[in-house]
């Protein structure tokens, strides 16, 4: 057994030894692994991100601080596990400078003992759990959090008369958030509010929306994943909720300006709050969208494409701070306070929690040219992670 | 309450005309076929691309995904089902796993991965509300279609000859081979007809249950528990094992939903048990 | 000479259709019984109850003195009785050696061993070896039983189930479906078979059934018609007008 | 007489005897932990893929038990383990015990649900079970994480010695040491008594009572073995990625290992193995130059597969498995 021990460790310390002596090659290019789910039920996420991605190194070229960029895309079909060797196999074998990506929570978390392992920073693009960034020093997020866009409803809708509220979210992590800041933040101001969670892997919403029904609530706060918004919406409508006069309220996600068209007229009212809108009305979001646009075929920039558009932003912020240098903690600390004029308008990477700090925009949905938009008509400037900042 | 009622029976009206070609495919050649909701999902796709690209009207695409999915059925059973028929069941679920895989891979190249989304027409938008229940126009719309078709399936499959020919077929291919049945011809005809249902139900579909590339994952499981509990052997079985399933899945969402999505599985298992041979099998010496 | 199988009143009903009509049956021991009578009789049914792979409606079967009327197919092999199929019912995957070792470790208790080596087992060895050499089965021992002619798979059935080391003996219609230039050593393997050993013979040739034969049930609809020295029965005019006659033509 | 009772035992002697393809197997199943440093990470899911699917062999091959669900199984071990480490024991070895005794268990309760009934009652009857699980792991998230997974594993050093690097040297080591030594366990319970007696029930399961043996209780004492393997490789999960999400219990965790097990070929212990190979390879290639539609052509391969291409993968495996004998090799059933 110990002959056994001795050789094993002989053989660990060797091949540890090899691969360090491989190390130092391409020393001019900084590698970004990108990790989205190109395939599976969150494929649009990827598309959206992906397509930003693109984008934004066809603008702006490739070569930052000295260093190429050269992106390693890898589909991890939404699933967890394989997040994890992905990244595992993009810092070990593809020595990347940067990890991006990750369409959801489990996906981005799953990463997160990679990304302080190998002290390579994890730029989020699209999960919006409050809790990513505490699972390692080297998360930054470029997304959103779902507290930081359910509390400002919650003031909203007191202010605007509405004393019960009906919350249906999806089960799992980012529904929770959103029901628990929303729910809390509304009790808070002498509101009241019932709740029902809806299975990730649901087909029909109709009991859950009859419950909501004969509640007889002011308003229905709703959180769904960008994707299925669409049926949860035709379903409040042919159940009859609009016009018993009951307000739908929510995160932005369920009128997600990718399928915001297919959802159809059914959207319009719709009150919710988010970090983005693609009418927002900036030069920097006009230049964006038509670019983007031009760039897929008339796809229209969501929240997860405005997501990876500002991450790559970031990271190329960050490797001309550091002059090419590829430290990670190094990248971290530039990143850190980083701010700029985004399409969805000013953000800032916050220095303590490395989370994002950004507008969150009051929007109703409406026709504008014929086409749908969620129409921003109040700001609530530059919103910090709610959950976090309670820590504080 | 009278509401989830009926929302559930018009689901499991959607889910009976969904699985019951599985049923009888499944009963006739003792061919476990997980690839149906592919055929179904086929369904959802034409309709979406006739209304979208074509703008042809709702109701004028429902015969044509019948028509179509079970064109396509009468090949696909042709040119690569034939062969399977005689292997065991092992060799049939990989197979159709992977016709699933292609099927889930292919809508996504040419659909695209989200959600498909279509406009009924105005009439079919909004609900009655009588005596104090509201009843969705829509659901009560495939209510009907689908009470029709389920009575004329069982009027088919009870009194015609096409339908004493099919269960004698399904009791015993081989005394029906031995009688003159033309067996494989009464097959493709069948499971032409199986496809063709499975591709109106997922037509039907997507209001009540969505349509996206994964479909034929998501709701294989809700298929084979319709066959499983129902039985292969009668129309009837798997129609009230899909009412069953709707109700239930229905009513545990509304009175339980913390819990709602085990009940239809934990139902399952239970039927299983209690009765190995589906809950509707006539029972066999 | 004392009952080793018995049956009282052993009914077994189908739907409304009554396979099996209140038999009573006496397996003598050493005996060489032959069950016979029309396709359709229940002979098969009532070898299904007594080994247990039909429940009956009402009425007992006794192995030895002991009800066993409840008692799982597994658990009446383990208390002497064993059986052939009418259609073979073979391990076809397995060599002759290891469907003989297998029948042998279970009799032997062996079955739930995991970790045990068959050929370590003396015991396993010697058993199987016996049975092999007494059946003549020593040549073809390590060929797939699939690959064996009909006739040595019959006889390699027969085996198996003489290597549970029996009591009682139930063969099923043993030379069915053999051809003719195996038929001999199938039907010399019968003849020799212990005398300890109790033989209820279920067949249709009546060559083979009076070659063997000391006693002969008729079985028709069901019922007991006759039951006696193969004599006497092959006199008797009820079974003569009910089986015989026919049979002869056939 | 004492001729033929040696020709006896030389012929079961023989029957589990030691090939040399088998000892090039695992020499070789070594030596890639040199040969391909880059990939060790891949190879420690090829690893803990083939052990999942030796755990199906050993109920779909050797006993003929079809099963839809056997994630089930798969997602209880992961758990168990990553919930162990969690909660401050820390070990593999003691995580691993743990998981194979917890999914153990779960199998020999399960068991009578299965041990009964047809092909397709079976297959629905793991296919609720395993979805059972995967809603309970999904809605107590109190315990489980829920869908964002189970958090803050910290696993120590195997044997305190070796731990667990970015680099999946120890991982693959400790994986594939785990395959081994509970491939030899299978190994020789498939030679034994009892796997004659499994063998006889999948071949014939009315010929198997008659000879005495009792399936009920043989099906769920290897069902029970068979679940606490999947257990096992549920912990070799949790273990070397330090994390726990309910794709353990996914369903397409179940249909990948039969067609895992199903392109090696059932019934003789490296169909699992070779069907781990085959498959991660084949994906891992795939979604190299086609990152969204290796679906698709997974998808393809096992319609051909099963069509056509099964004489080949097999005629190459039968050509070194055809001097085995017979026993061993055995059939598909």
């Amino acid at each position: 057994m110990t002959l056994r021990r001795h050789f094993l460790k002989g053989v660990l310390g060797l091949s540890v030894a090899a691969a360090m002596g491989s190390a130092a090659y391409a020393q001019d290019v900084a590698k970004i692994g990108l990790i989205l789910p190109m395939t599976g039920p969150f494929a649009s996420t990827g598309k959206q991100i992906d397509a930003a991605v693109k984008l934004f190194l066809a603008q702006n070229g490739n070569t930052f601080g000295g260093k190429k960029i050269e992106i390693i895309l890898k589909d991890d079909t939404g699933n967890a596990d394989t997040t994890r060797r992905l990244a595992q196999e993009l810092v070990v074998n593809d020595r990347v400078a940067f990890l991006a990506g990750f369409g959801l929570t489990p996906l981005a978390l799953a990463a997160a003992q990679v990304a302080t392992q190998a002290k390579v920073p994890e730029i989020v693009m699209a999960a919006a759990t409050a809790t990513i960034t505490e699972a390692s020093p080297y998360i930054v997020r470029t997304s959103f959090t779902l507290p930081q866009a359910s509390e400002p409803m919650a003031d909203w809708a007191l202010k605007n008369n509405i004393k019960k509220v009906f919350t249906v979210v999806t089960d799992y992590g980012p529904g929770i958030d959103a029901e628990n800041s929303f729910a809390n933040k509304f009790k808070a101001g002498g509101g009241t509010v019932e709740s029902v969670r809806v299975p990730l892997r649901n087909p029909d919403f109709a009991p859950f929306l009859q419950r909501a029904a004969e509640a007889k609530p002011d308003a229905l706060f709703v959180f769904v994943p960008s994707g299925i918004g669409a049926q949860f919406m035709k379903q409040f409508v042919e159940r009859g909720l609009d016009k018993a006069g009951v307000k739908l309220i929510g995160p932005g996600d369920v009128v997600d300006d990718d399928i915001l068209a297919g959802i159809g007229d059914v959207a319009i009212g719709a009150i919710t709050t988010h970090h983005y809108s693609a009418a927002h009305d900036s030069a920097a979001n006009k230049a964006f969208v038509a670019a983007f646009k031009a760039a897929n075929g008339g796809m229209r920039p969501n929240f997860m494409g405005v997501g990876g558009y500002d991450g790559m932003r970031v990271i190329t912020e960050a490797l001309k701070k550091t002059n090419g240098n590829t430290d990670g903690d190094a990248l971290i600390a530039a990143m850190k306070g980083m701010s700029f004029e985004s399409p969805r308008g000013p953000i800032q990477i916050d220095a303590d929690t490395r989370d994002i700090v950004q507008n969150i925009y009051v929007r109703k949905t409406e026709k504008k040219d014929g086409e749908l938009y969620n129409i921003e008509f109040t700001i609530i400037p530059m919103v910090k992670d709610p959950v976090k900042a309670a820590k504080k | 309450m009278l509401t989830i009622l009926f929302d559930g029976i018009a689901y499991g009206m959607v889910l009976f005309v969904l699985a019951c070609g599985l049923s009888v495919t499944m009963g006739l050649m003792n061919f476990v076929n997980l690839a149906h909701g592919a055929f179904a999902m086929l369904g959802g796709y034409i309709t979406v691309i006739l209304m979208q690209r074509l703008g042809v009207p709702f109701l004028l695409t429902l015969p044509l995904a019948f028509i179509g999915v079970a064109l396509v059925g009468v090949v696909l059973e042709r040119v690569l089902y034939r062969p399977m028929y005689g292997k065991n069941h092992l060799d049939q679920v990989m197979f159709t796993i992977g016709i699933v895989f292609m099927a889930v891979a292919g809508a996504d190249y040419l659909m695209g991965s989200s959600q498909q989304i279509i406009k009924l027409p105005a009439w079919l938008q909004g609900r009655f509300n009588i005596g104090g229940v509201g009843i969705g126009k829509y659901r009560l719309f495939v209510l009907v279609v689908c009470g029709i078709l389920a009575f004329s399936l069982q009027w088919g499959f009870t009194k015609t000859r096409f339908g004493s020919r099919l269960r004698a077929s399904v009791d015993d291919a081989r005394v029906a081979r031995g009688l003159g049945i033309p067996v494989n011809r009464l097959f493709a005809l069948t499971f032409a007809l199986g496809s063709g249902l499975a591709g109106l139900g997922g037509a039907l579909g997507i209001e009540l249950m969505g349509l996206d590339p994964s479909f034929p994952l998501k709701f294989m499981i809700y298929f084979l528990v319709v066959v499983t509990v129902g039985g292969t052997s009668t129309i009837t079985g798997p129609f009230f094992a899909a009412m069953l399933l709707g109700v239930a899945d229905v009513a545990g969402k509304y009175f339980v939903p913390e819990i709602g999505a085990f009940i239809i599985y934990v139902l399952m298992v239970i039927l299983l048990i209690v009765r190995p041979d589906g809950l509707f099998a006539r029972g066999r010496a | 000479m004392s009952a080793v199988l018995q049956t009282n009143a052993l009914v077994k009903t189908f739907g409304g259709i009554m396979a099996t009509d209140r038999i009573d049956f006496t397996l003598e021991k050493g005996a060489r019984h032959a069950l016979i009578g029309p396709n359709g009789a229940g002979k098969t049914t009532f070898v299904n109850l007594l080994t247990g792979v039909l429940q009956p409606t009402s009425g007992t079967v006794v192995l030895n003195g002991e009800d066993i009327t409840q008692l799982s197919r597994e658990s009446r092999v383990k208390r002497g009785m064993a059986r052939t199929f009418q259609i073979n019912q073979l391990f076809s995957t397995m060599t002759p050696l290891a469907m003989i070792a297998l029948v042998a470790s279970e009799r032997l208790g062996y079955g739930v061993r995991a970790f045990s080596r068959l050929d370590h087992d003396r015991r396993v060895i010697e058993e199987t070896a016996a049975i092999l050499a007494q059946f003549r089965l020593e040549d073809i021992m390590d060929n797939s039983i699939a690959s064996l002619p009909y006739g040595k798979q019959r006889q390699v059935e027969i085996a198996a189930a003489f290597a549970a080391q029996p009591s009682v003996l139930l063969l099923d219609e043993p030379a069915a479906g053999v051809p003719e230039a195996e038929r001999r050593e199938l039907l010399n393997i019968v003849g020799s078979l212990p005398s300890d050993v109790s033989v209820l013979l279920i067949e249709h040739d009546m060559d083979i059934i009076f070659r063997f034969a000391t006693r002969i049930t008729v079985l028709v609809n069901g019922r007991v018609l006759a039951d006696g020295d193969p004599t006497i029965i092959a006199r008797d005019p009820a079974v003569r007008a009910a089986y015989l006659g026919e049979a002869s033509h056939a | 007489m004492s001729t033929l009772e040696d020709r006896v035992r030389a012929s079961l002697l023989a029957s589990r005897r030691w090939h040399g393809a088998e000892i090039a197997f695992w020499l070789l199943a070594l030596a890639v932990f040199w040969l391909f440093p880059r990939n060790l990470l891949l190879l420690n899911e090829i690893a803990i893929l083939a052990l999942f699917a030796l755990s199906l062999d050993l109920i779909l091959g050797f006993a003929g038990i079809v099963s839809l669900g056997h994630a089930a199984f798969l997602g209880l071990g992961a758990y168990a383990a990553g919930l162990l480490a969690k909660h401050g024991i820390g070990d593999p070895l003691v995580g691993l015990a743990f998981a194979m005794i917890v999914s153990g268990l779960a199998g020999l309760l399960a068991s009578p649900l299965i041990v009964k009934g047809n092909d397709l009652t079976r297959l629905m009857v793991t296919l609720g079970v395993a979805l059972i699980l995967h809603e309970i792991a999904n809605s107590w998230g109190s315990l489980t994480g829920g869908a964002d997974g189970l958090q803050g594993i910290a696993i120590n050093p195997v044997l305190g010695l070796f731990s667990f690097d970015l680099f999946g040297k120890t991982a693959y080591l400790y994986s594939l040491s785990v395959l081994f030594v509970l491939f030899l366990v299978a190994r020789r319970m498939m030679n034994s008594p009892f796997g004659l007696s499994l063998r006889a029930i999948r071949d014939n399961s009315l010929r198997a009572a008659a000879s005495g043996v009792p399936p009920s209780q043989r099906l769920a004492l290897i069902y029970t073995i068979a679940a606490s393997y999947a257990g096992a490789a549920g912990a070799l999960i949790a273990q070397t990625s330090q994390f726990v999400s309910l794709d353990v219990l996914d369903f397409h965790r179940s249909a990948d290992v039969m067609l895992v097990l199903i392109i090696g070929g059932p019934g003789y212990l490296y169909g699992g193995m070779i069907g781990a190979i085959v498959f991660k390879f084949l994906q891992d290639t795939i979604s190299a130059f086609t990152p969204q539609y290796w679906m698709f052509w997974i998808g393809l391969f096992l319609v051909l597969f099963v069509l056509r291409g099964r004489t080949l993968i097999h005629g190459g495996v039968k050509l070194i498995m055809s001097r085995l004998p017979a026993r061993v090799r055995g059939k598909r059933s």
